[in-house]
């Protein structure tokens, strides 16, 4: 096995090391936290790195490779794909996970020996979410997601000192395992249904499919359906979103964002891979499907967002309401995993921003934050009301920030695939969204102020802010070099 | 040279970024010297860049800044033309006068800084609503004006009614937007561009009658909350809890009038849909009348003058209605400058009086503040509609468009000369109620003429007021022959020629004059007792807003909550406490409510797995 | 024939097993009629030449796994009747009346075709013995034997950080 | 008469739901996720059916990875559930309703 062979599982590798080498530091050194966050970010880096190698590795795209057993490209039953797509979400989640876990530093420094522990947790979870995105299996794409969820049911009760943590932990393990059963069942019927577990090589389920035509494709469509299902649930999309707002709430606010944001991207990415490698030649079954996920969810999301008084929840249905724009770039096939990107990035960052104001003024550790708490910011806290605002009006799909963007992005995506009853229910959703974000905004700025405490931002959480609002204005006014490597991001 | 329009916007632009972020250490006064210093520099750019347009030199020219969306074709582009500069003259013409004023009066706020960072905010995205040369950039500028209004509205917020009456604006403008911009996607739809060139060249052949019916009705929807006309007008009354400047130059001056200059703008596409044109007549007419019976009856001197303004923007959209665009475009100017004369004449004497609003406690500043009270009195006059005042020339220029449009549209023409009798009384009535008759002022307050900061902008406004009327008298069209290449392929209703016209001059300065003498004899011995009945009806707004607060919102907001409730599991909570019983509760993390059951959650997941399975088959015709 | 028998014998045990856990008002009955079932479903595993699969049932799933299961219901002193008292109206309803049309969905779908897809590279009667499956395990799967690794790094990290009692500490975060 | 693999898959399919039926009807979390327990047991079940009725190796593979998978989740889903519930000497999870709303 040479060097290069190692290349497309490298950052699973170094994840799997940083972990271990977090728990060895438990042992050998007395207090470890610091050291302990200090390699668990190292390790992200690396893996970042690991993924920017694979995206240049790849060149144009023309030498794509399978990896299996041998580390040599096989004709059959692939394991792990490294193409551009996996490529460009490594950078992503990995870039993500490394700002949620700044904005989580308080929190790991507060949790004392349990430091090692969480650590470990967050890159384990962290590489499931990235083999979600790289596999080449179904049965691997289902490890993966199941890493990913295990790891994240234990970090969602991590702080117990407030029952809600309890609450939230129980709800999103038993909620998360009945949706992964429902996503490996629907894998269980594909594989009846097609044949093959694999989404490439000789014999798999894009290549049967792609040759012959099923003549009773019942359990095809069930399989179809199952598996979005499960995929929907991870991703928050109506009516499989429940469990989001009761988990937000209930996990430390230190963690949330990176369980929104990373979890959101490795669900699209997954969900990417499955209809666009695997079952390309189905898209007139399933995208009808997605778009009426879609319709529910933005409609469903916005509604509800606007009558919350939490600020988690309020984030929660928001988020709800976004899947609902993500999964309209789906509806368009192909030609909409650019602008699927691109929205999932950065969406992303700006929820890992949200998150970290929300971790700021409400404590890092479990626990609501009602919006009486957010009263006044602005004169509390100037600059977190000023980048919180922008990271609102970029929820808000207002001109010259990301999120304009991106609606305008995935709004031709499917204006163009024949979907113009989904793009204006979306305009109309998003204006009815405007009150949602310009309620919380409403009540930074023009309210009294709560308190008289003072805001503190922790160092680590300022730079994410600083990035998050950054990119967020940068990429909506400069959108173009994101939105190239985006559309090049393809899966094989 | 006319490659740096851009530089228009980015002046105020930068003076918000610099005072929103710096204003509490550039503090009070340099904060507003350097807002107006920067609003008066982007007056004087844009008067040199008019300069060629009006010699003739010049012809509409469109600068193109970026591609944005080039997926969309969208360019961030600006146009200037006759339109666009008269447009851009009045934000920042008007706007630097308010400006200054606004130094005087904003004088020991806290957050004096952050004021006008907000102002020059507003005077930045009204010029890129403005300067727009496509609909996107137009509707950028649109939302950021309204954004910028709210903040201004909501000034202070500790008032309540402040924020609440931001909070009102916001929402009730989100339905006309809503109706600019599905108009947006049909008029992508139809032409796949965004640019008004390319737009309005091949609207006239490409348009069916019906898409371009439905493209003008939302656009006019979008004016129709923007310029605050029936139904959407009542927040603007409300808007008058925000700073007396921020009346006079948002609420009366600029932003208002985006409508009317949106609808001009877009004249093509509303010269082929005639039934709409009918509509926005109509409605404009309506309002004009509507909102005169409401300034009738207001004791609070900022609401009289924001139903007068809505009445007078009724006039507006009437103008345009009746395809006299260039005719509402000169009552826009007009009354830019009486009614902003009007609003920081009432805000010097709010000042005077300490505070005190209502007109029953004021009474006898004539004599005390003869600078306020000599200006206010040519803003009077105008917008009452006497010659030779300005308001005289631009408001008989639409009615006798009116009339000479002929059919219906005589019946509108008249409910406006009805309109006009009644603007003549109220404005004699606030007059009298404010500067004549005895002093009523409370105990203790020593009103005194304003301070020069104050009553400089008044003077100059009351000069515009009493002579912008030449720019466009029956005798010689000068706005009319400078509009003109903005209005290329439009058909325009002009004031009937020779003798029809000097009758309706005449019957109209007639109207005025009884409308004042009507008041004069009304008020000016003692105070009617005004009670009960209309008055106590007209005080409270004809409660459109309680109509509204049941038919609209209520039941908006009980669909949502009932949906928040099936949607949420919170429904069990009614039915648990309704059963009454059963429910035990152990540890302090369980009391309280008993939503968020997990097999709640479950069970609708199940149902939404099982109704995408069948949906799936269904489709599939394998049922 | 022989087969068709035990299959029905057994397919009357595994539903038998899986209602009584549904069912069972105690949490041990519940337990053991799953038990049952998954007895069962070893048998059906032999059935289809599945051995090593149905060895791997029996000794981690009826072995390890339920017997977790029991020890937990032990030690959390759950053993006991459930509170029958409904607070959601209609849940039980619904989610009955799910149940059985995803039954139905599922098996008016089935009874079409339930396998539509073509074997490419299988044998007729392939036999699951030890060494067949391991073949498959360390040749083309190994990646995704190696991945598991993953999962029990978690289970073990994630047990410990759950059991680490912390008493509701009455202090806030510093 | 036969038992072909889509006896199995039905079979599988009637245990899928009733599982399904137990996670939406119990209160108790223990049995609520032996409920899963089963879900995941008929899912074997459909991937060794599969596998027969194709005859792929792959869908006893399959079968084996998921009880690996059901492995881990047990251990950490009891270590929650015990956390949880071992200071409230109950396991219904309607009384976990403190978030919501």
């Amino acid at each position: 096995m040479n060097n290069a062979a190692l290349l497309p599982i490298a950052p699973e590798v170094i994840l799997l090391a940083g972990a271990l080498i977090v728990i060895l530091l438990l042992v050998l050194l007395d207090r470890p936290y610091r050291e302990g966050g200090i390699v668990a970010m190292a390790a992200l880096a690396a893996a970042a790195v690991a993924s920017v190698l694979q995206w240049q590795a790849l060149g144009d795209g023309a030498d794509n490779l399978y990896f299996s057993a041998q580390g040599v490209p096989v004709p059959r039953l692939p394991m792990v794909v490294m193409d551009h797509y996996s490529a460009f979400a490594g950078v992503v989640i990995f870039v993500v996970s490394m700002l949620g876990l700044a904005v989580a530093w308080r929190l790991v420094l507060t949790l004392g020996a349990r430091s090692a522990e969480f650590l470990t947790l967050v890159l384990l979870a962290v590489a499931g979410l990235h083999m979600m995105t790289a596999s080449a299996n179904m049965i691997m794409l289902f490890i993966g997601l199941e890493t990913a969820s295990i790891a994240l049911y234990v970090l969602a009760g991590f702080t117990r000192e407030r029952a809600n943590a309890d609450e939230a932990a129980v709800k999103y393990f038993l909620l998360g395992s009945l949706a992964s059963v429902v996503f490996v069942y629907g894998a269980a019927l594909l594989f009846a249904a097609t044949g093959s577990t694999a989404f490439y090589g000789a014999g798999s389920m894009r290549e049967f499919l792609a040759e012959n035509i099923v003549a009773e494709p019942a359990i095809l469509l069930l399989a179809m359906g199952l598996v979005i299902v499960g995929m929907s649930f991870k991703v928050t999309a109506a009516p499989f979103h429940q469990w989001a707002p009761d988990v937000y709430q209930g996990a430390p606010s230190g963690i949330v964002g990176l369980m929104a944001a990373g979890v959101k991207i490795a669900g699209f990415a997954a969900l990417g891979r499955i209809l666009f490698s695997a079952l390309p030649s189905q898209i007139d079954d399933w995208a009808p499907a997605l778009a009426i996920i879609a319709g529910a969810s933005m409609i469903i999301g916005t509604v509800l967002a606007a009558v919350q008084d939490d600020v988690k929840r309020i984030l929660a249905y928001s988020g709800v309401a976004h899947a609902g724009y993500i999964l309209m770039a789906f509806v368009a096939g192909n030609e909409g995993i650019g602008s699927m990107w691109f929205y999932v990035t950065t969406y992303a960052l700006t929820v890992i921003g949200v998150f970290a104001v929300v971790a700021v003024v409400s404590g890092s550790r479990s626990g609501s934050s009602p919006l009486a708490e957010w009263s006044g910011l602005s004169s509390r806290a100037p600059v977190l009301a000023w980048v919180m605002l922008i990271m609102l009006l970029a929820l808000a799909g207002i001109p010259f920030t990301t999120g304009f963007v991106a609606k305008v992005t995935v709004f031709t995506a499917a204006t163009d695939a024949g979907y113009l009853w989904l793009m204006i229910l979306a305009l109309v959703t998003t204006i009815v969204g405007l009150y949602v974000y310009f309620r919380l905004a409403a009540v930074m700025f023009l309210e009294g102020p709560a308190g008289v405490e003072e805001v503190v931002v922790p160092p680590t959480t300022a730079l994410v802010l600083a990035v998050a609002a950054v990119t967020t204005v940068l990429l909506g006014l400069l959108p173009w070099p994101l939105l190239d490597l985006a559309r090049e991001a393809l899966p094989l | 040279m006319i490659d740096y329009l851009w530089v228009l916007i980015v002046l105020p632009l930068l003076g918000a970024a610099a005072l929103i972020v710096f204003g509490k250490r550039i503090g009070d006064p340099w904060s507003g010297r350097l807002a107006s210093a920067l609003v008066g520099t982007a007056f004087l750019i844009a008067a040199g860049f008019t300069v060629p347009l009006v010699t003739g030199n010049g012809h509409p020219e469109t600068v193109e800044l970026f591609s944005w969306i080039p997926v969309l074709g969208v360019e961030v582009s600006l146009l200037w033309d006759p339109l666009a500069a008269l447009m851009t003259l009045i934000v920042t013409g008007v706007g630097f006068l308010i400006h200054v004023y606004a130094v005087g009066y904003m004088h020991g706020d806290e957050r004096f800084g952050r004021f006008f960072g907000y102002m020059n905010l507003f005077i930045a995205s009204m010029l890129t609503l403005v300067l727009a040369s496509n609909f996107v950039v137009m509707f950028v500028g649109w939302e950021l004006v309204g954004l910028s209004s709210y903040l201004l509205i909501s000034f202070w917020f500790v008032r309540p009614a402040a924020s609440a009456a931001g909070k009102k604006a916001f929402i009730v403008n989100r339905i006309g937007d809503w109706g600019f911009l599905v108009a947006l996607l049909l008029i992508f739809a139809a032409f796949g561009t965004f640019e008004f060139a390319a737009v309005f060249a091949e609207a006239p052949t490409g348009l069916t009658t019906g898409m371009a019916t439905a493209i003008t009705l939302l656009l006019f929807l979008g004016a129709v909350g923007k310029s605050a006309q029936i139904p959407l007008y009542v927040w603007l009354p409300d808007a008058m809890e925000g700073p007396t400047p921020v009346s006079a130059l948002i609420h009366a001056a600029t932003m208002v009038t985006a409508g009317i200059y949106m609808i001009a703008r877009t004249a093509v596409l509303f010269g082929l849909a005639p039934a709409t044109l009918t509509v926005v007549a109509t409605v404009g007419a309506a309002t004009a009348l509507f909102a005169a019976t409401l300034a009738m009856g207001q004791r609070d001197i900022k609401r009289v003058l924001a139903y007068s303004t809505i009445s007078q923007l009724g006039y507006m959209v009437m103008a345009v209605g009746v395809t006299a665009f260039t005719a509402g475009m000169f009552h826009l100017m007009t009354h830019a400058f009486f009614k902003a004369l009007l609003f920081l004449g009432a805000g010097a004497v709010i000042h005077a009086v300490a505070g005190e609003q209502d007109m029953s406690r004021m009474g006898g500043l004539r004599k005390v503040m003869p600078i306020t009270f000599w200006t206010m009195v040519v803003a009077w006059l105008a917008i009452a509609g006497v010659a030779p005042l300005s308001g005289f020339w631009s408001k008989d220029e639409i009615l006798a468009a009116a009339f000479a449009h002929g059919g219906y549209f005589v019946f509108l023409w008249a409910i406006g000369v009805v309109a006009a009798l009644l603007t003549a009384f109220y404005m004699t009535r606030l007059m009298i109620l404010t500067f004549g008759g005895e002093e009523r002022w409370p105990d203790g307050v020593e009103a005194s003429e304003a301070p020069p900061i104050l009553t400089v902008p008044l003077v100059i406004l009351a000069v515009l007021s009493a002579t912008a009327g030449i720019f466009n008298t029956p005798f010689r069209l000068g706005l009319e022959h400078f509009l003109e290449p903005s209005f290329e392929g439009v058909t325009q209703q002009l004031p009937p020629a020779g003798a029809t016209v000097v009758a309706l001059a005449a019957l109209a300065l007639v109207v005025a004059l009884v409308g004042i003498f009507w008041g004069w004899a009304r008020y000016s011995r003692r105070l009617p007792v005004e009670e009960g009945g209309f008055w106590g009806a007209a005080v409270e707004g004809y409660r459109v807003d309680d109509w509204y607060g049941r038919l609209v919102v209520a039941p908006g907001k009980a669909m949502a909550t009932w949906a928040a409730e099936i949607l949420d599991g919170r429904i069990i909570d009614g039915v648990v406490n309704g059963v009454g019983g059963g429910v035990k509760s152990f540890g302090n993390s369980l009391s309280g409510t008993q939503s968020g059951l997990v097999r709640w959650y479950g069970a609708v997941m199940a149902a939404g797995t099982l109704g995408l399975l069948l949906w799936l088959l269904l489709s599939g015709g394998l049922f | 024939m022989i087969e068709v028998f035990v299959f029905a014998i057994f397919a009357a045990i595994a539903i038998a097993g899986a209602l009584v856990m549904v069912i069972g008002r105690n949490p041990v009955y519940s337990a053991i009629g799953l038990l049952t079932t998954m007895f069962s479903i070893a048998v059906f595993y032999v059935l289809q030449n599945a051995h090593f699969v149905a060895a791997v049932q029996v000794v981690i799933y009826a072995g390890a796994v339920m017997t977790l299961f029991l020890f937990v219901i032990m030690m959390i002193g759950v053993d006991k009747k459930e509170d029958t008292t409904e607070q959601i109206p209609w849940q039980r309803p619904i989610a009955i009346a799910v149940s059985v049309g995803l039954a139905a969905v599922i098996l008016i779908a089935g009874s079409r075709a339930w396998i539509t897809g073509r074997s490419v590279f299988g044998v007729d009667g392939i036999n699951g013995t030890i060494e067949v499956v391991a073949d498959a395990l360390f040749g083309t799967w190994t990646l995704a034997f190696l991945s598991t690794i993953f999962l029990l790094t978690i289970a073990a990290v994630g047990t410990i950080a759950m059991a680490q009692y912390s008493p509701r500490r009455p202090e806030e975060e510093s | 008469m036969i038992v072909t693999p889509g006896w199995y898959m039905a079979l599988a399919a009637v245990l899928f739901s009733i599982g399904g039926a137990g996670v939406l009807v119990r209160r108790n979390a223990l049995v609520m996720f032996m409920s899963i327990e089963l879900m995941l047991n008929s899912v074997n079940l459909t991937f060794v059916a599969a596998g027969t009725g194709l005859g792929l190796i792959e869908g006893q593979v399959a079968a084996l990875f998921v009880i690996v998978v059901a492995a881990a989740e047990v251990t950490i889903g009891l270590a929650i559930l015990v956390a949880v519930f071992r200071g409230r000497a109950t396991a219904n999870v309607d009384e976990l309703s403190s978030l919501g709303g």
